[in-house]
């Protein structure tokens, strides 16, 4: 049985190098992977988290892919899959 | 693996605590956690003494409040752990208590009941009764067993283990300062002597390995449905199981016109009255519930309905007559009751007691 | 772009895979400590070893967090019933994780005891300066001048008396023989990892072990997510993040 | 059915409990149902210190009893505290040479010893106690002399082996003491 996870996506950050999944049934929305972002390009999103509440996607061109935000989330909503 | 130090039948001369702490040995208990107070110490101190050669384990903790949540640990991480308290001890231990009967652990605690309330005195009482049974902010899921003398405690401190482990419901064995402080003759056996197998211990926390899904024991609960599906499930299995359990002990009680019902130390003053009374040409008799956390309802309804009068009396202002009376509901036997706070109750006392109830019959 | 994908969250071996988001509030501390443990346990293989214990309060709602065998206990007990389990069955590695009210004042007489006699677990209080489960009282790691619901103009220092130190505290009864204690903070989670790791291995050789992790309540403290990290600096400043006691030979 | 009910008070310190247990000790070895309770206060010394001990034939029942068959007081503070144990059966034994006071109670008979006078003047003010014992064995006489010198030995015999003049010592003491009863006559 394989359960499939929804997750906003921003394919091919760093320069193609990496992509960023943040999983909308984790995402609480604290926002405080934008304020340790090192290079400031984590905003609010469109799309909402598990409460209903604003999630987070990175800019696509600014985004580095060092994965500070997947280390910080409280709830492992954010992986970054280095390619 | 603990070493039993009884292996045949020995007849000794012992103090109650030191009783305890044989027969603990003999159950094959493995850990005590304890903390020093009197009327109880000399358990741990004979468990102490004994550990080169029973090879078991032993921890004085803070408090009570650690000797009662540390004995819990022992016991789930699948050790046959045990401890002792009295008075102000078992106040505070009150806490690991409820917490054992939350999570159904088969927690084994001797209590020394000494006088009360509060610090009182270190001597003898029979004021933990409504506290050992009904302690905590719960409803006394609690299997609590009232001893009468040193072979008692022997008999009933093996038997506290295995029930505690068997319907896994906290197991008392409600003792006091006298039992424990006083000496006199006593057998030790070895259980399997006597046909009794120790019911096997198990692991809760360490040693899945992967044998198993990780358990997460909780004590907390979201929901007040969700709570009472619980406690309702617990009640179920307490009244099946209490049949199973209940025990208690008659004497010369079949023809009794006054029936004396009272329990642990005070019934064997009770014994001496029956006798003096019945030579006196007055038909006494004495019902002594053992198991009072349940109680044997049914033969004391039975007992009760066949009296003329009944005497309660305890080492307390009515601690075990409130649980009894509750039980025997609707029957309509007068009762006078003999009450002395945190006093030992003679034979003496009973005798001119139900004497003076011959001359003037209780009405209430 | 919303994807359905294959791959779920990353977490550890040693959490909990089954029960989904975990129960905390946005934005808590207690993910951050949590998850760093996890991996912590992943790293240093202990899987099978770990017990982990939390306390009421808060971290309670990590009952079922864990991939590993479990137990919540009550109020401030989690330190005995813990070290009640590694004395009975020393190869366990025993974690007690609590907040600062749990550590600090309902059980602290657990927690200088267990200190005094280096019991074989790893004690773990995550301060976040307030009772949180309970609505945001004061508890004794409250800032001096900080807002709660019991202190509300303030915590005054000459009424309440000095936020407790509950690091510098063990660090002074600790057997230094036997002894790891260090505070951490959540800004730092590579270096809470770390910590953990030395603490958990001072367990593993059969010592005592106590972090204090400077955490967030965003929830109580009405904070947004600027001045969540923004008031973990200032306790940073108040509250030293080193390691106080470390035995000799731990790496 | 053959029960004898004695109370032994003193001040802490005097020995009662060391005597109460050479007694019960000696009553358990010569195959006597035994039950000895010894009270205990919250002081650990200086309070009034009291054994009760039953030796009996039979099963014993009651653990405390209201009225002693012998009732021994060391004190003028045991005195205050024992008098309520004494009955018109109770034969009361109290040291003159301590107490500054007679008993006042309605006994069979109350007999005076000087069991600590003798104990300073002619052997040793630490076998006070073993005079006592001496004096309760007569007075109870359930037991036999040879039932004691076992149960002292068992108590005492390391120390009477490192210096066997403490043996001749305590015999002679317990000798003392069973002459003072048989001299009163009980």
């Amino acid at each position: 049985m394989t359960t499939k996870h929804k997750a906003i996506t921003v394919n091919d950050v760093a320069k193609g190098k990496a992509d960023w999944h943040l999983y909308t049934d984790y995402c609480k929305g604290c926002g405080l992977c934008i304020v340790k972002c090192p290079k400031k390009c984590l905003n609010w999103s469109k799309e909402v988290g598990i409460y209903q509440t604003p999630a987070v996607e990175p800019n696509r061109d600014e985004c580095i892919g060092c994965g500070t935000c997947e280390l910080v989330c409280p709830d492992n909503a954010i992986r970054v899959e280095k390619k | 693996m603990v070493k039993k130090l009884i292996t045949q039948d020995t007849r000794m001369f012992l103090t109650g605590n030191e009783v305890i702490a044989y027969a603990a040995n003999a159950a094959e208990a493995e850990f005590m956690y304890g903390y020093p107070i009197t009327p109880q110490n000399e358990i741990m101190h004979t468990w102490c003494k004994l550990l080169p050669k029973t090879e078991a384990g032993f921890l004085q903790t803070e408090d009570e409040i650690s000797a009662g949540f540390s004995t819990i640990g022992g016991i789930l991480a699948g050790k046959r752990a045990f401890t002792a308290t009295a008075g102000p001890g078992n106040v505070i231990m009150q806490d690991a208590q409820s917490m054992a009967e939350m999570m159904r652990i088969p927690f084994v605690c001797a209590v020394m009941q000494r006088g009360g309330p509060s610090t009182a005195t270190v001597i003898y009482a029979q004021q933990e009764t409504r506290l050992t049974c009904f302690g905590g902010n719960g409803e006394g899921f609690r299997i609590v067993y009232s001893t009468a003398g040193h072979q008692d405690l022997y008999d009933y401190m093996i038997k506290a283990f295995n029930t505690a482990w068997k319907y896994k419901f906290p197991t008392f064995m409600l003792a006091d300062g006298y039992q424990g402080k006083m000496r006199e003759p006593v057998t030790l056996y070895d259980p399997a002597s006597r046909g009794i197998k120790m019911v096997p211990t198990e692991t809760t926390l360490g040693g899945a390995n992967g044998t198993r899904p990780v358990n997460h024991v909780r004590n907390t609960f979201n929901l007040e449905e969700e709570l009472m599906e619980v406690l309702d499930q617990y009640q179920a299995e307490f009244d099946r199981i209490s049949p199973e359990i209940e025990e208690y002990l008659e004497y010369k009680a079949d023809d009794a016109e006054i029936l004396i019902i009272a329990h642990g130390i005070v019934a064997r003053s009770a014994m001496t009255a029956v006798d003096e009374l019945r030579a006196k040409g007055i038909k006494a008799g004495l019902f002594r519930p053992i198991t009072l956390r349940p109680l044997a309802v049914k033969p004391l309804r039975a007992a009760v309905k066949r009296a003329k009068q009944v005497l309660f009396t305890e080492s307390a202002n009515g601690q075990l007559a409130q649980m009894v009376l509750e039980k025997i509901y609707g029957l309509t036997t007068p009762y006078s009751t003999l009450f002395k706070m945190g006093v030992g109750v003679t034979g003496d006392d009973i005798v001119q007691k139900v004497e003076s109830m011959v001359k003037e019959p209780a009405t209430v | 772009m919303i994807e359905m994908l294959e791959k779920g969250p990353r977490l550890a071996k040693a959490q909990n895979a089954e029960v989904g988001a975990s129960k905390f509030c946005p934005g808590c501390g207690h993910g951050m400590i949590l998850k760093t443990l996890a991996q912590t346990i992943d790293e240093l293989e202990l899987n099978d070893k770990a017990i982990f214990g939390c306390d009421i309060g808060c971290s309670l709602l990590s009952w079922n967090y864990m991939n590993v065998d479990t137990v919540q206990t009550h109020h401030g007990r989690t330190t005995p019933v813990i070290y009640g389990v590694t004395r009975a069955n020393p190869d366990l590695v025993g974690i007690a994780y609590m907040g600062d009210g749990g550590g600090l004042a309902i059980g602290s007489q657990h927690l200088v005891n267990a200190a005094v006699r280096s019991e074989n677990l790893l004690i773990i209080v995550a301060n976040n300066t307030n009772y949180g489960m309970t609505g945001g009282q004061m508890s004794p790691t409250t800032m001096p001048g900080q807002k709660t619901e019991t202190t509300p103009y303030g915590r005054d220092c000459d009424v309440t008396g000095r936020p407790a130190k509950g690091a510098e505290m063990v660090a002074s009864i600790a057997d230094p023989d036997k002894s790891f204690v260090a505070r951490a903070s959540v800004s730092n989670l590579r270096k809470l990892k770390s910590t953990f790791k030395k603490a958990l291995k001072n367990v593993d050789m059969g010592g005592f072990s106590f972090v204090e992790v400077l955490s967030v309540c965003p929830l109580n403290w009405r904070t947004n997510n600027v001045q969540t990290w923004d008031r973990l600096k200032t306790m940073e400043e108040f509250f030293e993040v080193k390691e106080f006691v470390q035995r000799e030979g731990l790496e | 059915m053959a029960r004898t009910r004695i109370v032994l008070a003193g001040e802490g310190g005097q020995g009662v409990q060391s005597i109460a247990k050479i007694l019960v000790e000696a009553g358990y070895e010569a195959g006597k149902e035994i039950l000895y309770i010894p009270n205990f206060g919250v002081e650990q010394r200086g309070g009034v210190s009291i054994a009760f001990c039953q030796i009996a034939d039979e099963k014993i029942g009651e653990p405390r009893f209201s009225k002693g068959d012998i009732v021994i007081m060391l004190s003028d503070r045991a005195i205050d505290r024992c008098c309520t144990y004494v009955n018109e059966n109770s034969t009361v034994i109290y040291d003159s040479s301590v107490c500054t006071k007679k008993p006042v109670c309605n006994a069979k008979n109350i007999i005076s010893v000087e069991a600590n006078k003798i104990a300073n003047e002619q052997l040793s003010a630490r076998v006070f106690n073993i005079i006592v014992l001496g004096v309760l064995l007569s007075a109870t006489n359930v037991l036999e002399l040879s039932d004691i010198k076992n149960a002292m030995e068992m108590a005492l015999g390391k120390k009477f082996d490192a210096k066997p003049e403490l043996r001749e010592l305590n015999y002679k003491a317990l000798e003392m003491g069973m002459g003072l009863i048989q001299k009163a006559g009980v």
